[in-house]
């Protein structure tokens, strides 16, 4: 076995005596595609929000690299290298494309307080912005406008912009979420790629995607862990298959 | 007024429509008969989340003629429009954080369906039981504030919304959009039910396959316009069309 | 330079222009018509403009009348901030600069300045008039309720001085900040003190509202109100039935005497208000200077406060004379607001209850930390 | 009895006059949070219409003889209607842009408003009397309470609390509070919301213009009343948190309460008393006290 | 070519104010203008680049005129130092009132800063130290570190110019610097910021005490150059000058505040004589009145701007030119 670069312990997270996630005990190994997948409502999200401390967990801990994180706030957590991107598009709409991504650089440079410096101090950043564009395809859109990408390609910056900030361990919430096939191949492949080097722990309710990309799968159902294992094993377990898939493998495909 | 089946229950002639400066419609031309299932296809961006607002009303600006059981509507306020029996599913959910999932459920007024059809009865909407007993994670959940329900069970509860209302017209989008395979299928059947006592269901989905086997007619638009238009049974002649248009 | 200007710069639009204002206007263009309209041969002619009761636009107006226009005298009105800053301006460019309606005594005092002339009232005035007056009357007894600036403290301090020196007692003392629009809770700190007069050292709404609160409260049944900055056009807008029986100090008062009520009358006619007392000063302000700037064939700021100076003045206004340090020195009045029954008229108001003399109200020459004084 | 050297019965006449001001607080804050809640404008105006409600008052009095207890009811209508025409005249072109344009048109509409009473009537304003039923007041020992005060204190709780019921529990309710997040959406149900709002910034004006008539017999009615009012109002606005209607109402009396309280023990500090407990709140509770987090 | 078009334009700024005393301009008044725009300028700092609408600026303004004032005439500090003291006061000011109100976010920020710049009004009133309503009178000039004598209001003039040319160039280049860029960042999507490792709420109170020490050099220069400080630079109503004087001239533009400051300074101090002037010119008396209502004036541009004409003059100028460029 691999190194886990992230462990949780007992992770609980309980919204006025609802229980959203109840003890969840997740390992997730360094270099891996992981997929967390399960039912609405089960608790995937309200994970991915105590990980990145946008959420307080009621209990438990978490633990990124061998270093307890429990206790930190979302700035520090980032900073560690623990970076998620969000369910909606979130990208500068009125930035160069660019310049989305040099933003993210910037931090590395240490002058992001420097209010004295020439934004030409920033110059030497765009070899790596126009990389990481090129990375996931958009090293023609460099100069555009984001707010004129269409939804696809927003995707795709955000994931360079993602990319940026050297992510060890990548938090992907229903990546493929809104695209039609075509972007969902793109995204899914962008995935593939992007993940060599680094870990991706991602939400995703579509098996198309699962199936082809993702290391191993813990299924959640209601707040608990139900089952873990690589695609296959997972697929043919009877009790997520009810609860999650449906009764048939011809419709679990079928589901996108 | 009695309608029979096959009137049409919406017919958008030449439609134009704009966000501010930008023109995303241009001229579609579609109609809907009363009691069919008919999708929108497309792929990201080709107006067909646009092509359900301008229906409402919900767009910056819009040209054309959209008639809804013979009325025309272009001229009409979003609500006067929603009164002749339309109820819209927002691509975004739209559910509401100061409301209870109950309350949410409860909000849209019973509409006074204008073409109460034949089959449909007076199309009173589901009762609130009946919407419980198709989602029972919203049964369970009735009482927490809206948005804090997950993502999926948002996305119930805005399909389950309009039905209560006994609109007739149901203009459906993405909502099979982040749920779980199980509940896509309840969704199916559901909308399969719909058919059968007679709603009109205009849906825009990217799932393709959930959709497919529940239309009767299929639209494929792409740049604000309609490129294809087919009915169920033809849909194996266009596989191969559809697999350029889409990428299917 | 073909034509003698006059720059009148005051609050047309805020807190005081009740006070001045337009009808401040109207008093200084009547003056400059009785006069016949021209002095040295040349038409006079009258500038205004609003200071918004802000330091730098009015002296940024003073300046710009001078240095433009070359005005002759700067008139001034409400507001002490911008008449201390308006007379630095003036005395910088050596043009005359006359005060009426600033409270503040620092005009005369501290900050006193060659060609700055201060008057109608100040603080000290006020505050010793209604003191002593009203000491004499049998209120020995003071409570103070003070706005919290500098402007009510001077008020407070003043008085309180006054009233000890005469035997009085002052039992206490609560600070209310500006524009606290409701005062009963300390109306009811004053009652508690079972003081005779209650002193009230603030200004504009807060007095109104003071007044208001006193007679709703009953307070008026066990103490008696003293104004110490109050006008003519305050008693206007709230009635007799509310201020009935409050003393006050003033200037002037347009029943005073048949000059004061014929010029009083004019006013009326043109403005359906009686003036304040600010008003008839600034008719009598100009009109002394038109008469000063004849009589010294000049203009010259230097030479026309020399003249002013030199002798006694005496008009409807009052009569008195411009010390050395700025101040007219002339009578004041201690008025007591009408009971309704009383008031045979419209703007039938007030009775004098006492002339009080100007030397026994403003600041003394001992007193006096003006270095032109001494 | 004492208590720091005040005596019981000063604290508790001080605590009832407290309440008289926490009246107001409390009815224009729920008037700026039901206004705010569906139109997304922080009302500026709502000083200056407290203002005109007083006006309103006393001109019906005065031009046309109608008495106190009438311009209760027409005041606010009158009131409202003007809010009604200022909301499809100016305040309907801004709802799609950022809050703060809302915040400016309104500030300057407040001071068009302002202006206009200043030029016709002048600053030191004009007085309204009593209304003769509630003239005199009650003697409760410890202090002598007007009766009118007290008049004021119970008719805003009422109408507090008759907002809140509307709001909280009715589907009328509903409706204002969905239409607040997503009107467009509403709208789609069936709603008429452009009128809604229309209704309901003529609503929340009218508390407003409530709360005017209620001050006129208290206050100098002048054109100045309330432009410093509804600062302080912004400030326990701040500390209730607007998020729900209960809350303002709460705070609205509480602070009034604090600033009674200050005035008896640092009558210095009654001023600034409300906005030291707002940055208080601020460090402890950033979302107000009855505020949600984000 | 913009950017051309931009420094001819800035150049000919330039020399067009470094002739101005020769050419028969008023130097305290020119002085008053240039302190309101370097006011208004360290406000679209806040707000048009970082999207943060204070209400509150006036308490800086007038904070460090009553410091500089206080130091100038009580203590005998010499110019440079007094200036010194009045921005620190700013930016302190700026660190306290921005810590309190960064808590909150958009309608209710504004609201915050409203709220706390009233609390300061309060003090400046009842503060023994600053005169009350008479304000802090005779504050004397002095010598520039000792050599320049500031009495002459030609030195003055120079002296204030170049402090404000400094103080432009420092804001562009605070807007053109990696803060300045995290800055837009944040204004564009302040979520994504965050989840990018910025500690939003540092940067947005940095440009805080940044703009609060700004506007305190202003309200420090101006209490130089007039020699008072009074109550009404501290007043909420300021505050809101300030806004109008940005609105007016474009928000997130570099030259907007210093157009808009123009505007609204000119119309405070003519709007009488321009009543006259259309008075005498049109006949109705009416106009004459609108030197008494300047509040009036003041509103009916806050509406018409907010209304009609939310890019204010520079920015419809910037989008006419950019309309011309397309043409071409
Ligand atoms: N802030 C909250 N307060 C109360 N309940 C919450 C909150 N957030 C989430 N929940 C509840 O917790 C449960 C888990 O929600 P979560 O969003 O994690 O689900 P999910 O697994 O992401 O589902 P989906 O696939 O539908 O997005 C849901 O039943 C939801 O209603
Ligand atoms: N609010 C808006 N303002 C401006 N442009 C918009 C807006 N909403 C959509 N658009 C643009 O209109 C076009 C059509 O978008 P629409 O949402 O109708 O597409 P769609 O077919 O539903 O795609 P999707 O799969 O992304 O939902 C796109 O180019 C989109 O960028
Ligand atoms: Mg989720
Ligand atoms: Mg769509």
């Amino acid at each position: 076995m691999g190194d886990v670069i992230l462990a949780t312990q007992n992770l609980t997270k309980q919204f006025k005596g609802f229980t959203a996630v109840s003890d969840v005990n997740l390992q997730v190994q360094r270099g891996h595609i992981h997929a967390l997948i399960g039912p609405n409502g089960a608790g995937k999200t309200t994970c991915f929000n105590l990980l990145t401390k946008f959420l307080v967990p009621t209990e438990g801990s978490i633990h990124f690299n061998g270093i307890d994180i429990t206790g930190e706030r979302p700035a520090q957590i980032a900073r560690r290298g623990v970076i998620r991107s969000f369910q909606i598009s979130a990208v500068f709409p009125h930035m160069s494309v660019r310049e989305n991504v040099r933003v993210a650089l910037q931090r590395q440079l240490g002058t992001q307080y420097h209010f004295w410096k020439s934004e030409r101090s920033l110059d030497r950043l765009n070899q790596r912005a126009l990389d990481l564009l090129a990375e996931v395809g958009l090293q023609d859109w460099a100069e555009e406008v984001t707010v004129n990408l269409p939804y696809g390609r927003k995707r795709a910056l955000e994931i360079a912009t993602t990319l940026a900030m050297e992510p060890e361990l990548m938090l992907l919430d229903e990546p493929t979420q809104g695209m039609g096939h075509e972007d969902v191949d793109r995204v899914t492949q962008l995935i593939k790629a992007v993940a060599k080097g680094r870990t991706i722990l991602m939400v995703e309710h579509n098996m198309k995607v699962v199936s082809t990309i993702a290391d191993r799968i813990s299924v959640l159902q209601r707040g608990a862990v139900l089952a873990e294992g690589s695609y296959a094993d997972v697929s043919r377990n009877p009790q997520v298959m009810e609860a999650y898939m449906g009764t048939t493998e011809g419709q679990l495909q079928g589901a996108h | 007024m009695v309608k029979t089946v096959g009137t049409s229950a919406l017919r958008i002639c030449q439609l134009q429509g704009w966000y501010g400066e930008s023109h995303v419609l241009h001229g579609v031309d579609l109609e809907v008969r009363r009691g069919e299932v008919v999708t929108l296809l497309g792929r990201n961006g080709a107006g067909r989340t646009s092509i359900l607002r301008a229906i409402m009303g919900l767009i910056g600006r819009r040209e054309g003629s959209i008639q809804i059981d013979g009325t025309e509507t272009i001229g009409l306020p979003t609500h006067r429009i929603a009164r002749l029996g339309v109820g819209y599913c927002p691509e975004e959910r739209g559910i509401f954080a100061s409301l209870s999932a109950e309350e949410n459920l409860l909000l849209p007024p019973a509409l006074k369906s204008a073409g109460a059809v034949s089959g449909a009865g007076t199309s009173a909407g589901m009762s609130v039981a009946e919407i419980y007993q198709m989602f029972p994670n919203l049964a369970e959940r009735r009482h927490s504030p809206g948005t804090r329900l997950s993502g999926g069970e948002q996305q119930m509860l805005a399909v389950a919304r309009i039905l209560r209302t006994g609109a007739n017209l149901l203009l459906l989008d993405e909502i099979s959009e982040g749920l779980a395979p199980v509940i896509v299928q309840a969704l199916a059947r559901m909308i399969a039910t719909l058919r059968e006592k007679g709603y009109t269901v205009v849906m825009v989905e990217q799932n393709f396959r959930f959709a497919a086997p529940l239309a009767d007619r299929f639209y494929v638009i792409e740049h604000g316009r309609v490129v294809e238009h087919f009915a169920a049974a033809e849909l194996e002649a266009k596989m191969p069309v559809l697999g350029e248009l889409l990428g299917v | 330079q073909d034509k003698v200007v006059i720059g009148f710069v005051t609050d047309m639009s805020s807190l005081y222009s009740d006070v001045d204002g337009r009808g401040g206007v109207l008093a200084a263009q009547m003056a400059i018509e009785d006069f016949g309209g021209k002095v040295l041969d040349k038409p006079v002619e009258l500038l205004t403009a609003d200071h918004q009761n802000k330091a730098d636009i009015a002296a940024a107006k003073a300046r710009e009348w001078i240095d433009t226009q070359g005005a002759a005298l700067i008139l001034g009105g409400t507001n002490s901030g911008t008449a201390l800053a308006t007379s630095t301006v003036a005395n910088e460019k050596k043009v005359l600069y006359i005060n009426n309606g600033a409270g503040t005594s620092a005009l005369t005092n501290e900050q006193c300045a060659p060609l700055t002339v201060h008057y109608a009232y100040d603080t000290v005035a006020l505050a010793r008039g209604t003191g002593k007056a009203i000491l004499d009357a049998g209120g020995d007894t003071w409570f103070f309720l003070t706005a919290d600036y500098a402007f009510g403290h001077a008020l407070e301090n003043d008085t309180a001085a006054t009233v000890k020196a005469n035997g009085g007692k002052v039992l206490g003392s609560v600070r209310h900040p500006l524009n606290a629009s409701d005062f009963s809770s300390f109306l009811l700190q004053a009652q508690s003190s079972k003081a005779k007069i209650l002193g009230m050292a603030n200004a504009g709404g807060d007095t109104i509202n003071t007044i208001k609160a006193a007679s709703e409260f009953g307070i008026t049944s066990t103490m008696k109100l003293a104004g110490l900055l109050l006008f003519l056009s305050d008693i206007h807008s709230m009635g007799l039935q509310t201020t009935q029986g409050l003393q006050f100090t003033d200037s002037w008062y347009w029943d005073l005497n048949d000059e004061s009520r014929a010029w009083a009358q004019r006013f009326y006619e043109k403005t359906k208000r009686m003036p304040t007392s600010v008003q008839a000063a600034n008719y009598s302000a100009v009109y002394n200077w038109l008469q000063a700037v004849q009589e010294a064939g000049t203009t010259d700021g230097a030479k026309v406060r020399e003249l002013l100076g030199s002798k006694p003045l005496k008009d409807f206004y009052a009569s008195g004379q411009i010390r050395p340090d700025g101040r007219y020195e002339h009578d004041m009045y201690l008025v007591e607001v009408k009971q309704p029954g009383e008031s045979s008229r419209d703007w039938d108001y007030l009775k004098v209850v006492q002339a009080l003399k100007g030397s026994d109200v403003f600041t003394t020459r001992q007193e006096s930390k003006c270095a032109l004084w001494k | 009895m004492e208590l720091f050297g005040v005596s019981l019965p000063a604290i508790l006449s001080q605590l009832l006059l407290g309440l008289v001001n926490g009246s107001f607080y409390a009815i224009l804050s729920l008037g700026l949070a039901v206004i705010f809640g569906l139109l997304n404008v922080i009302n500026f105006a709502h000083g200056a219409l407290f203002m005109t409600g007083a006006v309103v008052t006393w001109m019906g009095l005065h031009y046309l003889g109608i008495n106190y207890w009438a311009m209760l009811l027409l005041a606010p209508l009158v009131v409202g209607l003007l809010g009604i025409v200022l909301e499809r005249l100016f305040l309907r072109w801004i709802y799609k842009l950022d809050h703060i344009y809302g915040l400016l048109l309104t500030l300057g509409l407040a001071l068009l408003i302002e202006g206009g009473f200043r030029s016709a009537y002048g600053v030191s304003g004009l007085s309204y009397q009593t209304p003769a039923l509630l003239q005199g007041g009650f003697n409760l020992g410890f202090m002598f309470m007007p009766k009118y005060r007290a008049w004021v204190v119970l008719a805003s709780l009422l109408v507090c609390l008759f907002t809140w019921f509307m709001i909280e529990k009715t589907r009328l309710g509903a409706y204002l509070r969905a239409g607040t997040e997503n009107p467009r959406l509403v709208e789609a149900f069936g709603i008429n919301v452009p009128l809604m709002i229309t209704l309901t910034y003529g609503f929340g004006v009218a508390l407003a213009a409530f709360a005017g008539v209620l001050a006129a017999p208290i206050y100098q009615v002048s054109p100045l009343m309330g432009q410093n009012l509804i600062i302080t109002v912004f400030a326990v606005v701040v500390i209730g948190g607007m998020g729900s209607i209960m809350g303002s109402i709460v705070t609205g009396l509480l602070l009034g309460v604090i600033e009674g309280l200050t005035r008896v023990f640092y009558p210095e500090a009654s001023s600034t008393v409300v906005f030291v407990i707002m940055a208080i709140v601020l460090l402890i509770r950033p979302a107000g006290l009855f505020g949600k987090e984000q | 070519m913009n950017q051309k078009l931009a420094t001819i334009g800035y150049a000919a700024l330039l020399l067009a104010l470094l002739a101005a005393p020769f050419l028969g301009a008023y130097p305290i008044f020119m002085m008053k203008l240039f302190c309101f725009a370097l006011f208004a300028c360290a406000f679209n700092l806040l707000f048009g680049y970082t999207g943060l609408l204070s209400f509150g600026h006036a308490a800086f303004l007038g904070g460090a005129g009553y410091v500089t004032g206080h130091a100038l005439k009580v203590w005998g500090v010499p110019p440079e130092m007094g200036l010194l003291l009045g921005t620190a006061f700013g930016a302190l000011l700026g660190l306290v009132m921005g810590y309190l109100a960064i808590k909150r976010q958009g309608i209710y920020f504004t609201m915050i800063t409203l709220a706390l710049a009233q609390m300061l009004y309060f003090v400046w009133l009842q503060a023994p130290f600053t005169g009350g309503e008479d304000g802090l009178q005779g504050v004397p000039r002095g010598r520039l570190l000792g050599l320049l004598d500031l009495r002459s209001d030609l030195t003055m003039y120079y002296v204030t110019l170049a402090i404000v040319v400094l103080a432009f160039l420092l804001i562009v280049r605070i807007v053109h610097s990696p803060f300045g860029h995290v800055l837009r960042s944040i204004k564009e999507n302040e979520p994504r910021a965050i989840s990018l490792g910025y500690d939003t709420n540092r940067f947005k109170l940095l440009v805080f005490v940044l703009s609060a020490a700004l506007a305190g050099l202003a309200g420090a220069l101006k209490t130089l150059v007039l020699g008072f400080a009074t109550l009404s630079d501290g007043h909420w109503s300021m505050s809101g000058h300030v806004v109008l004087m940005t609105l007016v001239g474009g928000v997130g533009t570099m030259s907007g505040p210093l157009m808009g400051s123009l505007v609204i300074v000119a119309i405070e101090n003519k709007v009488g004589e321009w009543g006259n002037w259309l008075a005498q010119l049109s006949g109705i008396g009416w106009f004459r009145s609108l030197g008494e209502s300047v509040t009036i004036v003041t509103g009916l541009i806050f509406v018409v701007c907010v209304l009609l004409f939310r890019r204010g003059v520079m920015g419809e100028l910037i989008a006419l030119l950019q309309r011309l460029r397309i043409l071409r």
